[in-house]
């Protein structure tokens, strides 16, 4: 027992510096040694989903190290050829020793844990931006620029509803202007995903998913779809591009200026599938037509399923049990935190 | 009445001679194969009078030893399939860069991967492990059969139905290009019109059958059939593991039956339940099919966990370090494996008090995990290791596995799993646990437990010529896709624009090729062990000074395992036992009582594949038929009450004759 | 597929153990009156229209049903703590936890993925 | 477990380390049937998960309010009932071993089964006929899964029973055939616990406004 502990005692110091070490040398070598654009990324919210990675990858490896160190250790130590190790076939158990194994990776967890309660919350795509950087929060009175977001076999649609424009696979956004996507899709599920932003989220027929995030240095970026949708999505690619401020404002007037008509018909042309789109610009949009496609009502004729009888007359009906259910089981203290979101 | 197209519909369904894929050079040659192949078997089989033999000593035995190999032997099979198919996907992605497009089109691709994902999990993973259960589980608890031997063969033959279906696919119309979990919209019947999903429903629903049939009678034979004075807590730990996997797999599996026979309802009778108008949710089948999803992996892992736990004892000569804590760790696996479903669709949408309740559940599961890998680790502390092959293996795995769990725990951090979802760290990371686990600890489990199978010890040139080249090949394959994960690109891409990542790829491909080259050497391994198999001979039945009760009697055993049921006192029973000086008993032998064979399994797994082919394929007719057949076979063979004869005492005292004859020989 | 049919014809070991469940007469009766009320009480609570919201109709219907359920297995499946050494019994707890977190948990997680998903759709539910 | 084994070291030979008569473990039979329930039973779980997801979205159809007829589901509830005692009068008749009974109160449960079935049968056919089919709404598809899942395992019970009886008839009450009974009987009695959700769960509570 006592030599357990001696070579716990041991091997302590060498791990914390090796686990320093380590940790130091994996993220120098994946920021240099590659464009591992997850660990280096240009917007706030990637920047900090960055971070999490890299702490609670040193927070596990304060028991992986140890842990694979000991096993070579061991399995050297005691080869059954060392006639001079230790050898005890009885010995099976330590009150000391099964504290300590289940005691360290309880502490990391709940460490962790604590890690990804806070930062789910603060990281949540949903949750509007309060900060565009370190210590930076977003500047009174600047609202966020909206894009609507809208995933076809197999291109990206873009909506500005502000400016009045929309572009096929070719985004733009000034820099450290908080961004606001509603995601949506026509028919299979996508995931809207540009690494150097923020992280991802699905894109769905028939239902709205929303994504916060920043761009904080100027520049061109990937982004792309990051969930299987068939055949043409290795090609469902697109350039992000990240502006000042004055170069935005001429993006959109080079927009409006090119841009062809974006209605109903032209919709439903540009939805038949087609893979490697290039860019195209769109100046006058059909203002409904971003709300048409969420409820799956584009041709004429169908009925929006939003004024559709869905919710019958008493509400959700699922939604309403699992109101039940699923809070009081789960004691969830954000109920309905969803909702509030969407005032 | 019927016109003639009409008939033709009835009958042939929507299968034409348009299904057959001879447009494609890749398919052709590989049918030719297996066709040559197929007839060189058939032909061998029948020039040395094989059939009567495997008809009477495998296809219909309910020996759960026998099934157990078949199990395996079908995992193998499988595995060079779903090998085959990884193989080309590296070399595909280590190509198709810029203007290359690769050798293979998107339609072609996409099939190969999701067969991949298919066969790795359920027709490789599953049955490897269902058939380590099946072999170990009655020995180590000292019983002579399983529970329910005849459900055994049943069940073995419908996991093979559903192989066979998915190996059809390859050459009678397609395979599902949905990926291995065939979300809708994409796997409904609009975007995916083609046979490829119904291929897929039927092998996994005919399988799951199966899955779920063997997954009852082990719970049965371990609750049931232990021998005397084996209590629960002195239950060895693989057959613990053994225990909780199947509670897994009885808990789990139905939910995957109903989700996908929703998703044929939907696709068969147009029906809404994933549609996206009328109501439909696709988000449903993905929150239930995870529901199934993830406590599946655990249905794969914990064996291996026993494994891995017999193994690092036996070949420590040291009694297990915290047994207790060893089943405590399993049980709180088991239970909370059923609590963190959603962390494979944070990006979904859910909401952070959703997300941070999974993400924090599945964080959990990594304490009782890692207190498993440090009792194995103090098991070692103060033994005395020998460094057979399967111990090699354990060793590769703990040190791969940790990784492994790292990367797993990283991934439950849902604002990390919004950079890192869908990418290929997240492919490095299910492959880093699934192969550094689960597959590590198969074929550590065959090396270990295949002189008990066959008499003689694997060759241990091969095998660690085969461990070092898996360890090495695992680690150039599935490294670079880490860092690629972190470079931001997503899986199941067939073809690449940026020229940066292909050197990543490329070294991803020569792993792959390390990785075949250890499979070939495992391949020569057995071959070699059966040229060499006198050397290698294991006489006493106890090759690696084991603990537990499969090493008390001979091997192979006997039909009957144990000719007097032993009496259990302590964990490591055979352990004890020898301690003991015991002596085996030669004389005062009693007839046996033993099921008997039936050729009933087979034939309701037969019909089961025409019956998926049929639905497949729209053959009304031909469904209709076999519907029927199943109803009639499996009816009249409840009319068979003659099911199990007594093995006559002659016959005991002459197996164990030769037993005390061999032993005795051999000093 | 018959699986239920198969299960059943194993019997290699036919003349031991035996564990047939053993009821009589009395229990079957007072199982069978009980479910006859409790399913009589909630089907008049609702067709009657005994109570005003519709949501303590549901709890006590749900209660209902759930002590109904409760009777069915003592009375009919003869569900004890005994059976099969306990094994019956913690099956089907676990079963219950198993079936309540499929439930619950599919119900909890598919509110919160519609509540963020469908914003329009649920200010029809809540108010705008 | 050191201790233990160093005591049963200085018992020393008194050990016995293997059985001298024919060992026989107890039958599974009862228990692996009630596992294949408990599975089962998680079948019906996703399915009423599925119900309760999407039981309210009629997309514009019909709703339960609407298309529920109390007062034949009472009706149907009543035939289950009735056939759960009458099974259990079979259980009786079987306990004094005799064949005859047991099969009468067989056929009489198969009886209210079919009767169950056909008024389950006559609802599908109305529902059809009104226009309120399995594709109407993701609502209907959910209602039609789930007790057409239900109605599909009585189909299944009513075949075993009449298999059962065939080989009560020609083999009487052998054990094999006494188990038989009592799984079969588990297998009813299972169903009934589900109707009770489903009546309560999807009729029931579908007509509350």
């Amino acid at each position: 027992m006592r030599g357990t502990l001696d070579y716990l005692q041991y091997s302590a110091m060498p791990i914390l510096k090796l686990v320093r070490g380590l940790s130091l040398a994996a993220a120098v070598a994946l920021l240099a040694g590659c464009d591992a654009v997850v660990m280096s990324p240009s917007g706030d919210v990637a920047a900090q989903q960055r971070d999490l990675i890299v702490w609670a990858t040193v927070l596990m490896l304060l028991v992986i190290v140890p842990v694979i160190i000991l096993t070579l250790l061991f399995a050297w130590r005691y080869r059954s050829s060392n006639k001079e190790a230790t050898y005890k076939p009885d010995w099976d158990h330590s009150t000391v020793l099964e504290l300590v194994i289940w005691g360290v990776p309880l502490l990391i967890i709940i460490a962790l844990g604590a890690m990804t309660y806070v930062s789910t919350h603060k990281l949540d795509p949903y949750r509007p931006l309060d900060r565009i950087g370190p210590g930076q929060p977003v500047p009174e009175g600047v609202e966020p620029l909206v894009v609507e977001v809208v995933s076809l076999d197999w291109k990206w649609l873009f909506f500005y509803p502000e400016q009045g424009i929309a572009t096929v696979n070719e985004l733009a956004a000034p820099v450290d202007r908080p961004i606001r996507f509603k995601i949506t899709s026509s028919s299979t599920m996508n995931s809207f995903f540009i690494p150097a932003l923020a992280g991802q989220i699905y894109a769905m027929a028939g239902m709205e998913t929303k994504l916060h995030g920043v761009i904080n240095e100027e520049g061109i970026y990937d982004g792309f779809s990051a969930n299987y949708s068939g055949a043409g999505f290795s090609h469902m690619r697109f350039k992000f591009h990240g502006m000042s401020d004055a170069d935005f404002g001429e993006w959109v007037a080079k927009v409006a200026a090119e841009g062809d008509t974006l209605d109903r018909d032209v919709y439903r042309e540009l939805e038949k599938p087609s893979e490697r789109e290039p860019v195209h610009y769109y100046a006058d949009v059909d203002p409904t037509l971003y709300d048409a496609i969420l409820n799956l009502c584009v041709e004429p004729g169908t009925m929006c399923m939003k004024d559709m009888m869905m919710f019958g007359h008493g509400g959700h009906g699922g939604g309403n049990v699992g109101k039940d259910d699923g809070h009081e089981g789960h004691g969830d203290p954000a109920a309905g935190h969803g909702h509030e979101q969407h005032q | 009445m019927f016109d003639q197209i009409d008939l033709t519909k009835l009958i042939f369904g929507r299968l034409t001679w348009e299904a057959i894929p001879y447009h494609e050079p890749i398919l052709i040659a590989t049918f030719a194969a297996v066709i040559l192949g197929g007839i060189a078997l058939l032909v061998a089989l029948t020039y040395f009078r094989l059939w009567g033999y495997l008809w009477r000593e495998w296809f219909t035995s309910i020996d759960h030893k026998k099934i157990g190999i078949m199990y395996i032997i079908l995992a193998l099979v499988m595995l060079l399939r779903g090998f085959a198919d990884a193989i080309m996907m590296r070399i595909q992605q280590a190509w198709a860069f810029g203007d290359s497009a690769g050798y293979l089109p998107p339609d072609h691709y996409d099939q190969i991967f999701t067969a991949h994902g298919v066969i790795m999990i359920f027709f490789v993973a599953m049955p490897l492990v269902t058939g380590i259960m099946n072999y170990v589980v009655p020995l180590q608890i000292g019983a002579r059969d399983v529970a329910f031997p005849f459900l055994n063969n049943f069940s073995f033959w419908m996991t093979t139905s559903g192989a066979v279906l998915v190996m059809v696919s390859l050459f009678i119309g397609e395979f599902a290009k949905t990926g291995w979990l065939a979300y809708p919209p994409l796997a409904g019947i609009d975007k995916s019109p083609g046979v490829g999903v119904d291929y897929y429903i039927w092998a996994l629903q005919i399988a799951g059958v199966g899955t779920l049939l063997s997954g009852v009678n082990l719970l049965v034979t371990i609750v049931k059939m232990r021998a005397p004075g084996m209590t629960m807590m002195k239950m060895p730990v693989f057959t613990w593991t053994a225990l909780c996997t199947n509670v897994l797999i009885v808990a789990a599996f139905p939910v995957l039956t109903a989700v996908l026979a929703m998703l044929t309802l939907d696709r068969y009778l147009g029906t809404n339940f994933f549609t996206e108008d009328l109501g439909g949710n696709a988000m449903m089948y993905i929150n239930l099919i995870w529901i199934w999803g993830h406590p599946e992996v655990y249905i794969l892992i914990l064996p291996a966990f026993g494994v891995f736990s017999e193994i690092v004892s036996t070949y420590s000569g040291k009694r297990l370090f915290g047994y207790a804590s060893m089943v405590y760790a399993t049980v709180v696996i088991t239970v909370l494996s059923y609590l963190v479903w959603l962390h494979h669709f944070f990006t979904m949408g859910s909401g952070a008090s959703v997300n941070s309740f999974f993400g924090i559940t599945t964080m959990i599961i990594s304490i009782p995990t890692g207190a498993k890998v440090f009792n194995w680790l103090f098991t070692m502390y103060r033994g005395r290791i020998r460094f057979d092959v399967p111990m090699l293996w354990t060793v590769g795995f703990m040190v791969t596995f940790v990784i492994g769990g790292m990367t797993g725990v990283l991934l439950a951090v849902p604002p990390a799993d919004f950079v890192l979802h869908n990418s290929l760290f997240l492919i490095a990371h299910f492959h880093n646990v699934i192969i550094g686990g689960v597959l590590f600890g198969m074929l550590a489990a065959i090396t270990y437990w295949f002189p008990k199978a066959f008499g003689f010890k694997l060759d241990p040139f091969w095998g660690k010529v085969s461990f070092w080249f898996w360890l090495t090949g695992f680690y150039f394959a599935f490294m670079p896709l880490y860092v690629l994960g972190l470079m931001g690109v997503t899986r199941r891409m067939s073809q690449f624009d940026d020229p940066s990542l292909q050197i990543w790829f490329q070294v991803a491909a020569f792993g792959a090729v390390l990785i075949a080259i250890g499979i070939a050497a495992f391949l020569i391994q057995l071959v070699v062990s059966f040229m060499r198999r006198e050397s290698l001979r294991d006489e006493t039945g106890d090759p690696w000074d084991g603990r537990t009760l499969e090493w008390s009697t001979s091997s192979p055993p006997p039909a009957y395992n144990f000719a007097f049921t032993p009496r259990v006192h302590d964990l490591d029973a055979w352990w004890q036992m020898k301690q003991h000086g015991y002596k085996r008993p030669e004389s005062g032998f009693l007839p046996i009582h033993m099921p008997k064979n039936t050729g009933a399994g087979i034939i309701l797994a037969g019909i089961s594949t025409v019956l998926g082919f049929a639905l497949i394929w729209h053959m009304w007719l031909l469904a209709g038929v076999s519907f029927l057949g199943l109803l009639v076979v499996a009816i009249g063979h409840t009319f068979n009450y003659n099911r199990d004869y007594h093995i006559p005492v002659e016959e005991v005292e002459r197996v164990e004759a030769e037993r005390t004859r061999v032993l005795a020989n051999h000093g | 597929m018959s699986e239920h049919h198969d299960n059943v014809h194993e019997h290699h070991h036919e003349h031991h153990g035996d564990e047939l469940p053993h009821a009589d007469f009395k229990s079957y009766m007072i199982g069978f009156i009980l479910s006859v009320i409790l399913t009589a009480i909630p089907f008049w609570v609702v067709m009657g229209g005994v109570f005003e919201t519709s949501s303590t109709t549901a709890l006590v219907i749900l209660g209902f049903a759930a002590v109904q359920i409760v009777v069915h297995m003592i009375y009919f499946l003869h569900m004890n703590f005994q059976s099969e050494g306990g094994w019956n019994m913690l099956a089907l707890i676990f079963t219950a936890v198993m079936v309540f977190i499929t439930l619950a948990g599919s119900l909890w997680v598919m509110y919160h993925l519609n509540v963020n998903m469908m914003p329009g759709l649920m200010e029809a539910v809540h108010g705008p | 477990m050191v201790d233990t084994t160093q005591t049963q070291q200085a018992q020393g030979q008194q050990l016995q380390f293997h059985e001298t008569e024919e060992h026989h473990p107890q039958t599974g039979t009862m228990l692996g049937f009630w596992l294949y329930l408990m599975s089962d039973c998680l079948i019906f779980a996703s399915l009423f998960a599925t119900y309760g997801v999407l039981g309210r979205s009629y997309a514009g159809g019909p709703t339960g309010a609407e298309l529920f007829d109390l007062p034949l589901v009472a009706m149907n509830t009543a035939l289950l009932l009735l056939s759960s005692i009458t099974y259990g009068f079979a259980m009786l008749e079987m306990q004094k071993n005799r064949v005859r009974g047991t099969i009468g109160w067989l056929l009489i449960t198969g009886l209210f089964g079919v009767g169950f079935l056909s008024l389950e049968l006559y609802e599908f056919a109305h529902l059809i006929h009104v226009g309120a089919g399995p594709q109407t709404s993701a609502f209907l598809t959910s209602f039609f899964a789930l007790v057409g899942t239900h109605g599909l395992h009585v189909f299944f019970g009513i075949v075993w029973l009449v298999t059962l009886c065939f080989q009560l008839r020609k083999y009487g009450l052998i054990p094999e055939n006494k188990r038989r009974v009592a799984c079969l009987s588990m297998f009813w009695h299972f169903l009934d616990v589900v109707w009770i959700g489903v009546f309560t769960f999807v009729y029931l509570m579908g007509v509350l406004v």
